[in-house]
């Protein structure tokens, strides 16, 4: 249990991140990759929260005045994180017009039929 | 607490595992959503409630939608797999 | 007149061409001539004026180096060299060029070439030698490549292997700098007279290969063919008469003025002593280009061939680093200069008034059409063959005394068969172009302009004037070798007055113009020469149309088929193998791009992987 | 043979991971961290922590980072998201052309009555999440996602409806000159990028904070516009 309570978080959001490398790497469609850099993006966000986390701590957010800071969790890089998502969505969205116009273009979504990308 | 936390992260690691698995891109697509919102009750309990709240709304929600736009204008299925 | 003064004059020359250009057709070609011509009149004011006076810094730190010019013998000698053949071929252009298109662009790049080549003979220093050298290689890249298609790809066949001698020189440069801590070729000269002749040796090779590409000596020759058949005609003149010369200024420097007469000498051991080694590289650049040049049907790209070849006269002549010998490979320099820009002249005005023709093949009995050409194209050949009346002669004489003397009898048998094949080539040249039938088409060709004449008959003068008297540019060559160190040839104005081999030309001259007085008063006495039309010839009974009889089609054809398989350029062949190699590996890493995003994504991981893995490993040991 | 080397190189990397955190368990504060955790000028966590309450009176301490302290990041954040929705309009732009119309069938009566009384709730929440930034969680990007998800409904359930482009050009601009306006009013008053200059008022009121409120607003409006633009252009439908 004491393991399970050490590690837990970083085993999900590694485990995020290697499959996502996992899609990457080896599937060949195109959303598909884009789903696989998704997943990598939650695990690392997953990451960075979870570094920024200590035992017992509270939200960084006071509710009241005599509420005391040195419970909290580090807000940096929830601060961070928050940003992240948004870019990540916005990134997202532009990856996945390219790859509709990839679509349009060519026909397919697998990567190994479009010739055009070979250098 | 733990324990429920735990269950959150398989349950996250077995959907990302599902969103790999899938070939049909919608099912992916729905698996990931699965994990992003996963991530995010996991966010909540780890005393970041803003970014929860950026995960549930954006991970879970706009991005699905963004997902399924972009296959309702491409293709839906992967295409066959062949190792090479 | 200071070699400042000089350089300014020839690229300001160079720049305002260019704008004027942009401004007026006339206004371009005025002030091309006149800033050609310009310039041979300051070098030639400038002769003399040697010594401190004339060293010149002009840019006083540059990299905690000084570029300095300087003004001595060897320096004035190349420039004015430089300067006439560059203004005959500007003149020459005046009427080739006429109506082509980016004049502007093509004057302009004519007299940069020319500044470069000034620069670089102007040089005091390896730094701005070197640059000079660049804009020379650069311009004439433009020059060879100006007419597009099929130039582009000999001029980038020039421009690589050009490339690869610079950077050989730039390291032989780099080597001596960091040896000697300067690149003043005053200093170079007493600094590197200590250093062991392994370094010698390597500083040689290093800069011989820049020379050597440029100079067209035989394992390095190949572009020359291409660049001269596709470059303009005036610019193959400056480019087979000077630039190609300046491996010869470059050669001189570096192995008389820099490294020195004794050390060079005293070079390796035995047979491998470093003046065999470039005087048998020379004998085969004589021998094998002579006999291709015999093969060729097009008349500049046998005048390149023959360009390379008597190349070889002038390494054979500098490498014994006897005084008559240099003396003799110098003024060979300047000699084939002067008939090979003649020769090419002379093919620059049958190509422009027959239309482009440069096909040996398709032309002929163009003599009582181009007069004046076809005696250009005589006295060239006489020259490059070396008959006596001609400067060729005196040159080629002190040649092959030197290679006697010395005791080489293998070489200069070779030098002799050079002169054979000299021989039979340009007689083809001569007979394919102006004597023998007339074809049809030709009949209305007129001769060539007055701006085509005045070059021709300036450089028939200029052979004609060191073949009888070649005590002045002697002279002036023994002005350089006293900077070097020879010891001085004893020289009248009419040729060497010193024991074994003396030479009078003036007795020569008597002994030709007598003799041909003789022939002349035979030819006279006997039967009249009766004229033969075309069509009067026996041909199996039936009249041959006037078209299909034509005596210079296939002239060396027996001659030919016995020897060519003898003359292929394997060494040609040999670079495009390497090249075409080459290129294969260069593909197989372009597999590597495998434009699949997975693989890229696999590179990285792999290579992370591999960090990962080797910090392990470390671990573990 | 491919996944094999994949999965093999993973499995390397994974294993690197796992030696690198061996170490450091989760959330627990070790030696060597929690004496540099009590240091402000090491620990930036811990003084915006400690000091953001009485600094900038907004009770959020992530929203006192993100727009504040860290503001600067957050301009260039919302840039990249602009050029992000620009080049994807971009991208887009020649396919929406010859586009035909969605031949989609429209959505049932229940669900387009749904769709329309949900909206206006939905951008009310959202409009409540951005305003309440500096003090619940929350903020101009959870509610602007929220807002964008508002419009998403609309395109889902309420067919050939939804954002005209003038419209979300309009507000995307304002809001980004506001996010400006206000950081260069900071400048002008104060001599800093971004400073706090209003008065900060008592902390835990609505009206506290100083700018905080107003940069999320107007972050929310932007948020809001540029993902609902996003939607707006993958939708694909032809208007």
């Amino acid at each position: 249990m004491s393991f399970l309570s050490s590690y837990i978080h970083y085993i999900g959001c590694f485990s995020l991140i290697l499959i996502g490398l996992y899609v990457v790497l080896v599937k060949p469609n195109l959303i598909k990759v884009i789903i696989g850099i998704n997943l990598m993006g939650t695990g690392v966000n997953l990451f960075l929260v979870t570094v920024g986390y200590i035992h017992a701590g509270t939200a960084p957010i006071f509710s009241e005045a005599a509420q005391q800071p040195e419970g909290m969790v580090d807000p940096v890089p929830q601060a961070l994180v928050l940003t992240a998502i948004v870019i990540g969505v916005a990134v997202l969205a532009l990856a996945l017009s390219l790859a509709i116009r990839v679509y349009d273009h060519y026909g397919t979504l697998d990567l190994r039929k479009i010739k055009a990308l070979r250098w | 607490m733990i324990v429920f936390q735990t269950f959150l992260v398989l349950v996250m690691i077995v959907a990302a595992l599902a969103a790999a698995r899938f070939g049909d891109l919608l099912d992916a697509v729905i698996a990931c959503a699965l994990v992003s919102l996963m991530a995010s009750i996991i966010f909540y309990f780890l005393q970041a409630p803003d970014v929860a709240m950026a995960e549930a709304s954006i991970g879970a929600g706009l991005t699905t939608a963004i997902f399924i736009f972009a296959i309702n204008r491409s293709i839906r299925y992967e295409e066959n797999e062949k190792t090479d | 007149m200071s070699p400042q003064a000089i350089l300014i004059t020839a690229f300001a020359g160079a720049g305002l061409v260019f704008l004027a250009g942009k401004v007026h057709s006339h206004l371009r070609d005025f002030l091309a001539v006149l800033s050609s011509l310009a310039l041979v009149g300051l070098i030639a004011w400038s002769h003399g004026q040697y010594g401190p006076d004339n060293e010149i810094v002009y840019v006083p730190d540059f990299l905690g180096m000084e570029l300095a010019l300087r003004l001595n013998p060897l320096a004035w000698f190349f420039a004015i060299y430089i300067a006439i053949i560059n203004a005959a071929s500007v003149v020459f252009s005046l009427s080739y060029m006429k109506g082509k298109e980016k004049l502007g662009f093509y004057y302009s790049m004519m007299l940069l070439v020319n500044a470069g080549m000034l620069g670089i003979v102007l040089s005091g220093d390896f730094l701005s030698f070197y640059i000079f050298w660049e804009i020379m290689s650069w311009s004439t890249y433009l020059l060879i490549s100006y007419r597009r298609g099929p130039a582009l790809h000999a001029g980038m066949k020039y421009i690589i292997m050009s490339l690869v001698g610079s950077c050989a020189m730039l390291v032989g440069i780099l080597s001596l700098y960091a040896q000697f801590g300067t690149l003043q070729i005053a200093e170079l000269g007493e600094a590197i007279a200590g250093s062991s002749s392994g370094y010698v040796l390597f500083i040689l090779m290093a800069m011989g290969i820049a020379f050597g590409v440029k100079f067209a000596i035989l394992p390095l020759h190949t572009w020359m063919p291409d660049a001269h058949s596709e470059a303009v005609s005036p610019f193959s003149a400056v480019l087979s008469g000077v630039l190609v010369r300046m491996g010869m200024y470059g050669f001189l420097l570096v192995m008389y003025s820099i490294v020195g007469l004794k050390t060079i000498l005293n070079l390796g051991a035995g047979f491998f002593n470093f003046h065999y080694i470039l005087s048998w590289l020379g004998a085969i650049t004589i021998v094998i280009p002579t006999f291709i040049a015999l093969l060729q049907n097009d008349a500049k790209k046998l005048l390149a061939w023959h360009g390379i070849g008597q190349g070889g006269y002038m390494i054979l002549g500098m490498a014994f680093g006897t005084s008559l010998g240099v003396a003799g490979g110098i003024f060979h320099t300047i000699n084939h200069g002067s008939y090979i820009a003649l020769l090419f002249l002379v093919v620059g005005a049958v190509e422009y008034r027959t239309g482009g023709v440069r096909d040996l093949n398709r032309l002929g009995g163009l003599i009582q059409r181009m007069p004046v050409a076809f005696f250009g194209c005589l006295v060239g050949i006489m020259g490059l063959i070396g008959m006596p009346l001609t400067n060729g002669f005196v040159s080629k004489w002190f040649i092959y005394k030197t290679l006697i003397t010395e005791g080489h009898p293998f070489l200069a048998f070779m030098a002799f068969v050079g002169t054979w094949g000299t021989i039979l080539s340009v007689y083809k040249l001569l007979h394919n172009m102006f004597l023998g039938q007339l074809p049809e088409k030709y009949k209305e060709v007129r001769k060539a302009p007055i701006s085509m004449q005045i070059p021709i008959l300036f450089f028939c003068f200029v052979i004609f004037l060191f073949g009888v008297l070649p005590g002045i540019p002697l002279r002036a060559i023994q002005g350089i070798q006293d900077t070097m160190g020879f010891a001085p040839l004893q020289l009248t104005m009419w040729g060497l007055a010193s024991g074994a081999g003396a030479l009078n030309m003036l007795n020569i001259c008597f002994a030709i113009v007598i003799a041909f007085a003789v022939v002349l008063l035979l030819m006279r006495l006997g039967a009249k020469p009766r004229r033969v039309p075309q069509e009067d010839s026996y041909a199996a009974g039936s009249s041959v149309p006037a078209g299909k009889y034509h005596h210079s089609v296939e002239f060396y054809n027996p001659l030919y088929q016995m020897i060519s398989p003898y003359l292929k350029d394997r060494v040609d062949q040999f670079y495009y193998w390497a090249a075409d190699k080459a290129q294969g590996v260069f593909e197989l890493t372009r597999r590597i791009y495998t434009g699949y995003a997975g693989t890229y994504v696999l590179y990285i991981i792999s290579f992370l992987a591999l960090l990962i893995f080797l910090q392990l490993a470390w671990e573990i040991w | 043979m491919r996944r094999l080397i994949s999965l093999l190189l993973l499995l390397i990397v994974a294993l690197g991971i796992f030696l690198c955190f061996s170490g450091a368990s989760f959330g627990a504060e070790g030696a060597s961290r929690a004496g540099k955790l009590t240091e402000d000028k090491v620990n930036f966590g811990r003084r915006y922590a400690s000091r953001g309450l009485e600094e900038n009176k907004a009770g959020n301490i992530v929203a006192s980072v993100v727009v504040n302290y860290r503001g600067f990041d957050t301009l260039g954040e919302v840039t990249v998201l602009f050029i992000a929705a620009v080049g994807l309009a971009a991208i887009l732009h020649a396919r929406r052309e010859e586009a035909t119309p969605s031949k989609a069938e429209p959505a049932s009566l229940i669900v387009f009555t749904g769709c329309r009384f949900l909206f206006p709730l939905i951008l009310l929440l959202g409009a409540y999440i951005f305003i309440h930034g500096h003090l619940t969680p929350g903020g101009g990007f959870q509610g602007g996602a929220v807002v964008a998800s508002g419009f998403l409904l609309i395109y889902l359930g309420c067919r050939g409806r939804g954002l005209r482009s003038a419209g979300v050009a309009v507000a995307e601009s304002l809001s980004g000159l506001a996010f400006l306006a206000v950081a260069l009013v900071g400048l002008a008053v104060g001599g800093s990028f971004l400073l706090n200059f209003l008065p900060k008022g008592s902390a835990f009121a609505l009206f506290s904070g100083g700018v905080i409120p107003l940069i999320y607003v107007a972050i929310g409006f932007k948020v809001g516009s540029e993902l609902g633009g996003i939607i707006d252009n993958l939708s694909g439908e032809a208007r």
